[in-house]
């Protein structure tokens, strides 16, 4: 240990750095300072996306085209979605662990509007999205008026939904033709406009080249990068994040704020259930087991992309790519399934410790 | 031992330069505290005060220069040297000083459980025991096992300043204690600095109140953009002579010229702030600048709560230009036009993660943006604008809050309630760590501006409202108990008033024109 | 040999291994069969590692079409994601088969180890050992397809011996599966002290159950069957005294053979069947300790019905080295 | 929502209530105030926790017994272990989420040393206790000096190490005579010694009562129960999670103690890793998220025990208890498995809407 060592952070006034995610004590944005370090956080993660992108297509056979591409948005497209959502939790200061199970549930409610109840594409799609929300709302009010922990409040709601998926189908997959608890015969089927909204490929620059679900996570990805950071709501919300107390007392509807945030974060995780669904055509239970895991984890690299040391919309997207694009890589090189979880978390782990120990050392 | 200390001055620093970035902020400081006597350290707000306690705690590091203690060289590479070497600061911050999820008993003992100096096991009726002695020291009365988080600005400041005290330090460096305490409190606390004096400690004190300095300075320093400016250690100290080498220029004296105040703005009748308080009920007018005074506790900030729609009144009315104004929340609050800038900036203003110009712009964000999206143009405009207003010191706009120095801080915290108009605006404690030049800028300011709505400044200090208002209202036990014009003022009077329910009996002809 | 086209010149043949499931000794034994089938063959052979994700699997198919590779092993997977892709690869000139799921397609031969098959050599030997009427326990987690399958039977078994009655139904996938398993048997064992047999169609969750039982003291009571067999399934039967009395299972790594050779028949233009069905052996303890059987190698020198299944064995086709 | 809905608490009282879990705005102990509702923050959960007890002996057979408490406390031993050492971690504000992975890996390093290596008992359990000792090291480091988010380094460890298990083997579980990668056959096996670590029955009242693994974890429950509560570093370390920089201005060596938190968490998840080892008797690849998720659940439904609303040794324990009384009585009650997450979460849900509800009000 050095003989700094136990050297407190040295931000001059404030309260104290919280060790809260939402409130990393790394520097934001800053003219000066040393230029080559200010470059290497600021693009650090940006390069070393490149640089793997370079490696992968030097090495892994395939990896170069149009194809490749296309599949590894899609790869990631739904964790992006979801992580996407998470990211306006974290903004505002809390954390949402039941988007896994959101998407799930939505997965499991879509499946069960169509094929149980017989009911077309919009019903699935209205349910499934006011089931988000609703959750979201929930998780909202517990975290927010019977001030249970974030963490706690939404790990209790993902039991409850895991639990609650499977009612209604005493834990079996849901399938046209499927036999019910009640010893009827589920008649319903998925409906083509519903499956297209997973499978459908628009053309772009070849036919059939772009799926839709990449295009939802683009359209996504991009309303919730502008609504953080140049709208007012967004802004508010960082300022939550920051100091919950000085928004409030510069006329922020706190409250409110937070709770849509967790029902932003509901919504995007139901809209992950949805195309999930329409990709498997199948209310699958075991599906979405990594949804969480892997969303959580793109929202959390997104901190280290420009230098940002928040979470960020753009950060939190570059994140699933990086994610996806290793696991593309990995595969087209024939690395065996146990290693990549491995690599993944080593090659995460490397770029984290270069981005947040250079801007830390920035900033002292 | 202590007789080798009383040769020389117990703590020296010499060539001492420290740098933020390309921001230079101590520029060479050569400076000698002795012992056995009270250094007053006095510099405009960013001089560098706060900077080289904290290089002197152990916090930051030093770009260059020495530090000699006891004769002897002492580079102290974390807090914890500094304080087994002797060295106990209470720095400025009081948020850094408390932990609040713990209870007043071990925040008491806080940097002997931390410094090992004490047995492994922690037998909480010894810890208690002990921290009941440090307690008693400072006079402090507050129950040793409720959590810190309960307690006001004032109690845990005491709280921070008790444990520093019951040290037995070598050096002990004060950075602005009383900034939030009450006259009583501080009084409580001068008497502790005279006693260690005596004892022959060397004690740096730091503050921008006036007062204290009278009372507690053996020797002034003055520093002005990171360089030493003047020694002032020939009684009597010359303290006109202390502000100018501080400020680089003279203070002329505060002349309050009183315009005619306009018509009423806000007009509160038989207003109930808590149960059992005595109604009460006020004009406030336009072009005219109150300052509601009294003890801590008293009910001020809870008066401005109500105004601001943070908390609701007992009985009573309030209208605003005549309409009623009931505010459930800060935010119908500023909608009707009544801002209110609240005391303690680090917990209730300031936005750590941004920078100046955001920190500066959040309430108002609706006027800078068009269908919702924020116009950087216009936030920096405005940004800019009050950064030169008050002359806020500073990199750019886009400095991190953070980085600012403290009184610096609450200039910005000021500014963003000045840089709209409104119709009352109510300003707690905004002097809070602000130096006396950048005190009657910030005075001049709201005067200047005050043309357009009703301005009322809640201060403990009496001296603060003497320098700002046109009008002084003096609050005891959560009702209104004086009301002067500030001209001629019977200061006996308003103490008698300020000092509450025991001098109810000479508060009578002062209630009567109260009400009128 | 004399090979025929492609297999003339195998190191040109490409082909892939796309996996819904790898997590566990199956899938690994499975991959092993597929490594060790392929390499026989001179093949090259790439794997997609789905990692549970269907709609990933269905990418990777597509991938796979991108790579030109000349055939596909679907290893596991959904029904409904998978079909499409499956008449995708067709499509584009692929031959394909599937292992374990089905992909609703005539030209797709199904692998399978059939688990109602598995399930009926388990249950046929309790009745063997305890006669038609017996309380017994269930260990079943609904909604993953292969217990499905075995759940199937148990239900026609339990109409046929009415004698049999089923007193606790339990389960859970949370890993370790083994240990929530003990957790939930001791509880189940608890509340049923009467339980003598224990049905556990899957080996982690005999495993578990096992656990329970010795801690509980019941080891003589009560008499546990299950599915799927490994080395530490092995050692578990074999301890002393062990409630685990039988297992029925397929060699996994042959079944992985078998999808390969299968495929290499469609590929040299040959007609390995629609349904090639891998079938199951009983292990029972009995036997294990008979022949000191101590792991999956000697398994299969000693029970050679395990170490090979004469499937999709044209002449021309090289098997692997044993 | 009510008019009020967005009134922020007055300015006059404290800093801004910090979102981390570490540090809950609700009370401690407060001379005044209802005392019914002193009473049932109090003692709310416990009662909820006697209710359940009472309530499964009526309905559940089998419930009633010396036989089915150590039972209840056997099925938790694991979880519990697991969670009082993130409580350490959530002491000092941090969190830990790489602790069903060690527990795994040490499961794993455990059957490789002794069935691979051919070594005995001590080897196995000293190299599991370093190896948990060494990543908790890493995780404190990583916290501590490149500042990167806890949740985020925690996370990469996580990944790394699930990875890092399975390459020795080949993602093959690890059992007497398995084929190695290099076609030998490992000849080692499990000790009779370390298995008795995981099966081994102390007398107590009766022959062959009290399993080890229950011992371990009263033991260690303890230990770390009165090292929190009755040492100084365990008071510094509240402190840290507290404010950080005022223990650091304190004297405090903040970075030592955080890695000291660290390296706790990671050692208590070694020794869950053992005690599974010991009991499942062979090397089973595992991903131990359920660990992860159970043993967080325990130590956060601790912050409502006794309403220390913090995180506390003896709520952890307590509730790791609950989880596991309502599941071992659920099960005896043959509730179908789909059933038991969601009422776990209701439960949980529930008691924290109550238990935190209640001090909030408490606390206005
Ligand atoms: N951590 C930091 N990073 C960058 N700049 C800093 C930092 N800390 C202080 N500064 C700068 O150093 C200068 C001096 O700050 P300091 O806090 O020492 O002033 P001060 O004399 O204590 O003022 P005040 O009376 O307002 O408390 C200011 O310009 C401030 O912006
Ligand atoms: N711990 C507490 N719990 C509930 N109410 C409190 C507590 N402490 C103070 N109050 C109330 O909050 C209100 C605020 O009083 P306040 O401290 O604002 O007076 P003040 O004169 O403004 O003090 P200051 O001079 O510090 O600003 C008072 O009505 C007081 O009774
Ligand atoms: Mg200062
Ligand atoms: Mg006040």
């Amino acid at each position: 240990m050095s003989d700094r060592a136990d050297r407190p952070a040295p931000t001059t006034n404030g309260p104290a750095p919280s060790a809260r995610v939402g409130g990393v004590p790394v520097g934001g944005v800053s003219g000066r300072g040393d230029a080559a370090i200010h470059l290497a956080i600021r693009y650090g993660f940006l390069v070393l996306l490149a640089g793997l992108v370079i490696f992968f297509m030097a090495s892994a056979e395939g990896f170069t085209s149009v194809f490749s591409a296309v599949f590894i948005f899609q790869s990631v497209a739904i964790t992006a979605i979801l992580a996407l959502g998470v990211t306006a939790t974290l903004v505002v200061g809390g954390f949402d662990l039941s988007i896994g199970a959101v998407a799930t549930s939505s997965l499991m409610a879509s499946a069960y509007v169509m094929v149980v109840w017989g009911l077309g594409t919009v019903e699935a799609v209205v349910f499934c999205l006011l089931l988000g929300l609703l959750v979201g709302f929930i998780n909202g009010v517990l975290v927010v008026y019977t001030r249970i922990p974030d963490l706690l409040a939404t790990l209790g709601m993902m039991f409850v939904l895991i639990g609650l998926q499977r009612i209604p189908t005493e834990g079996r997959s849901i399938a046209t033709g499927m036999t019910l608890p009640d010893g009827s015969t589920a008649e319903g089927s998925f409906t083509a406009a519903f499956l297209a909204i997973g499978r459908h490929r628009f053309d772009l620059i070849e036919a059939n080249v772009l799926p839709a679900s990449v295009l939802f996570m683009l359209v996504m990805g991009i309303l919730i990068w502008f609504f953080l950071e140049y709208t007012r709501y967004g802004r508010v919300m960082y300022a939550i994040g920051s100091n919950e107390r000085a928004a409030a007392l510069a006329g922020a509807p706190v409250r409110r704020y937070k709770i849509a945030a967790y029902m932003i974060s509901g919504l995007f995780a139901s809209v992950g259930g949805i195309l999930l669904a329409a990709r498997l055509g199948r209310g699958d239970i075991a599906s979405g087991n990594n949804l969480l895991l892997d969303s959580v984890a793109a929202a959390l690299i997104g901190f280290a992309v420009l230098g940002a040391a928040k979470p960020n919309a753009f950060g939190t997207a570059i994140g699933a790519l990086f994610v996806g694009v290793l696991l593309q890589g990995l595969t087209m090189m024939n690395v065996p399934y146990y290693t990549q979880d491995f690599v993944k978390g080593a090659v995460l782990v490397i770029a984290l410790i270069f981005t947040f120990s250079l801007s830390h050392r920035r900033e002292r | 031992m202590h007789q080798g200390a009383a040769q020389g001055p117990a703590f020296e620093i010499s060539g001492l330069q420290k740098s933020f970035g390309a921001n230079r902020v101590l520029r060479g400081i050569d400076l000698a505290i002795p012992a056995r006597a009270v250094t007053v350290l006095m510099g405009a707000n960013g001089a560098g005060k706060s900077t080289l306690v904290k290089i002197a705690a152990g916090v930051h590091a030093p770009d260059q220069g020495e530090l000699r203690l006891a004769g002897r060289p002492y580079s102290p590479a974390t807090p914890a040297e500094a304080i087994d070497a002797g060295i106990v600061v209470v720095h400025q911050n009081i948020n850094d000083g408390v932990a609040p999820d713990l209870d007043v008993a071990s925040n008491l003992m806080l940097d002997r459980l931390a410094g090992g100096r004490m047995p492994v096991l922690f037998n909480p009726r010894r810890v208690r025991a002990e921290a009941g002695r440090i307690a008693e020291l400072m006079g402090l009365e507050m129950d040793l096992t409720a959590p810190v988080r309960r307690l006001s600005l004032a109690d845990r400041q005491m709280v921070a300043i008790a444990r520093a005290m019951a040290r037995d330090p070598k050096l002990l460096i004060l950075d602005e204690p009383t900034s939030s305490l009450s006259d009583a409190e501080a009084q409580r606390l001068f008497a502790l600095v005279d006693r260690l004096r005596a004892q022959g400690v060397a004690i740096l004190y730091i503050s921008h109140r006036m007062s204290d300095i009278r009372r507690v300075a053996d020797q002034i320093v003055t520093l002005r953009d990171g360089r030493i400016t003047g020694i002032f250690d020939t009684a009597p100290l010359d303290y006109e002579g202390a502000v100018d080498a501080m400020l680089g220029h003279g203070l002329t004296d505060v002349d309050i010229q009183s315009p005619p105040p306009g018509e009423p703005v806000l007009e509160v009748t038989d207003l109930q702030l808590v149960p059992g308080a005595k109604p009460f009920s006020l004009t406030l007018r336009r072009n005219e600048v109150t300052a509601l005074t009294g003890l801590v506790g008293t009910g001020k900030t809870a008066f401005a709560e109500v105004l601001f729609g943070l908390r609701r009144p007992v009985a009573g009315e309030i209208r605003l230009n005549g309409r009623p104004h009931a505010p459930a929340n800060p935010s119908q609050a500023i909608a009707a036009g009544v801002f209110l800038s609240a005391k303690d900036r680090a917990t209730n203003a300031v936005v750590p993660q941004f920078d100046l110009m955001r920190n500066l712009t959040l309430p108002f964000l609706p006027r800078y943006s068009r269908a919702a999206i924020v116009s950087r143009g216009r936030e920096r405009q405005v940004a800019q604008d009050q950064i030169a207003a008050l002359r806020i010191v500073c990199q750019s706009e886009r400095d991190g809050i953070q980085t600012l120095s403290g009184g610096n801080q609450q200039k910005v915290m000021v500014a963003r309630w000045l840089s709209q108009t409104s119709r009352l605006l109510i300003l707690d404690e905004p002097f809070q760590g602000v130096d006396i030049g950048a005190r009657r800028d910030l005075g001049d300011k709201l005067r200047e501006t005050a043309s357009d709505r009703a301005t009322l400044v809640l201060c403990a200090e009496l001296d603060e409202a003497l320098e700002v208002a046109d009008r002084i209202l003096v609050m005891a036990d959560h009702s209104l108990a004086g009301d002067h014009p500030n001209r001629n003022v019977d200061l006996d009077l308003m103490l008698a008033q300020v000092a509450g329910s025991g001098a109810a009996a000479r508060m009578q002809d002062g209630s009567a024109e109260m009400t009128a | 040999a004399d090979m025929p086209k492609p297999f003339d010149n195998p190191g040109d043949v490409k082909i892939a291994l796309v996996r819904y499931l790898s997590t566990g000794d199956f899938f690994q034994a499975y991959l092993a069969g597929v490594e060790r089938q392929a390499k026989a063959l001179g093949v090259d052979l790439r794997v997609f590692d789905s990692r549970q994700d269907a709609a990933l699997q269905a990418d990777m198919v597509d991938q796979a079409i991108a790579l030109g590779v000349d055939g596909i092993v679907i290893q596991h997977g959904l029904t409904e994601s998978m079909k499409a892709a499956a008449q995708r690869a067709l499509d584009a000139g692929i031959k394909v088969v599937a292992f374990d799921v089905n992909v609703e397609n005539d030209k797709i031969p199904q692998v399978e180890q059939s688990d109602r098959d598995l399930a009926r050599l388990a249950l046929e030997q309790a009745i063997k050992d305890n006669g038609e009427s017996f309380n017994a326990g269930y260990v079943y987690v609904p909604g993953i397809a292969p217990l499905d399958r075995r759940d199937e039977t148990w239900v026609k078994f339990k109409e046929k011996y009415p004698g049999i009655k089923e007193l606790a139904v339990f389960g859970t996938l949370d890993n370790p599966i083994a240990n929530s398993v003990a957790n939930q048997a001791a509880a189940a064992l608890r509340a049923n002290p009467q339980i003598t047999v224990m049905f556990a169609p899957y080996d982690e969750f005999a495993k578990g159950v096992k656990i329970a039982v010795d801690e509980l003291g019941m080891t003589d009571q009560v008499d546990i069957y299950s599915a799927d067999v490994s080395t530490a399934d092995i050692s578990a039967m074999r301890e002393p005294g062990s409630a685990w009395v039988a297992t029925a299972a397929t060699n996994p790594a042959v079944v992985g053979e078998v999808s390969v050779r299968a495929l290499a028949m469609l590929l040299a233009g040959e007609d390995p069947g629609h349904n090639v069905i891998v079938p199951p052996t009983l292990i029972t303890q009995k036997a294990l300790n008979d022949q000191d059987i101590k792991n999956m190698e000697e398994l299969g020198e000693k029970l050679p019905q395990f170490s090979h299944a004469d499937v999709a064995v044209p002449a021309w086709m090289p098997l692997p080295k044993r």
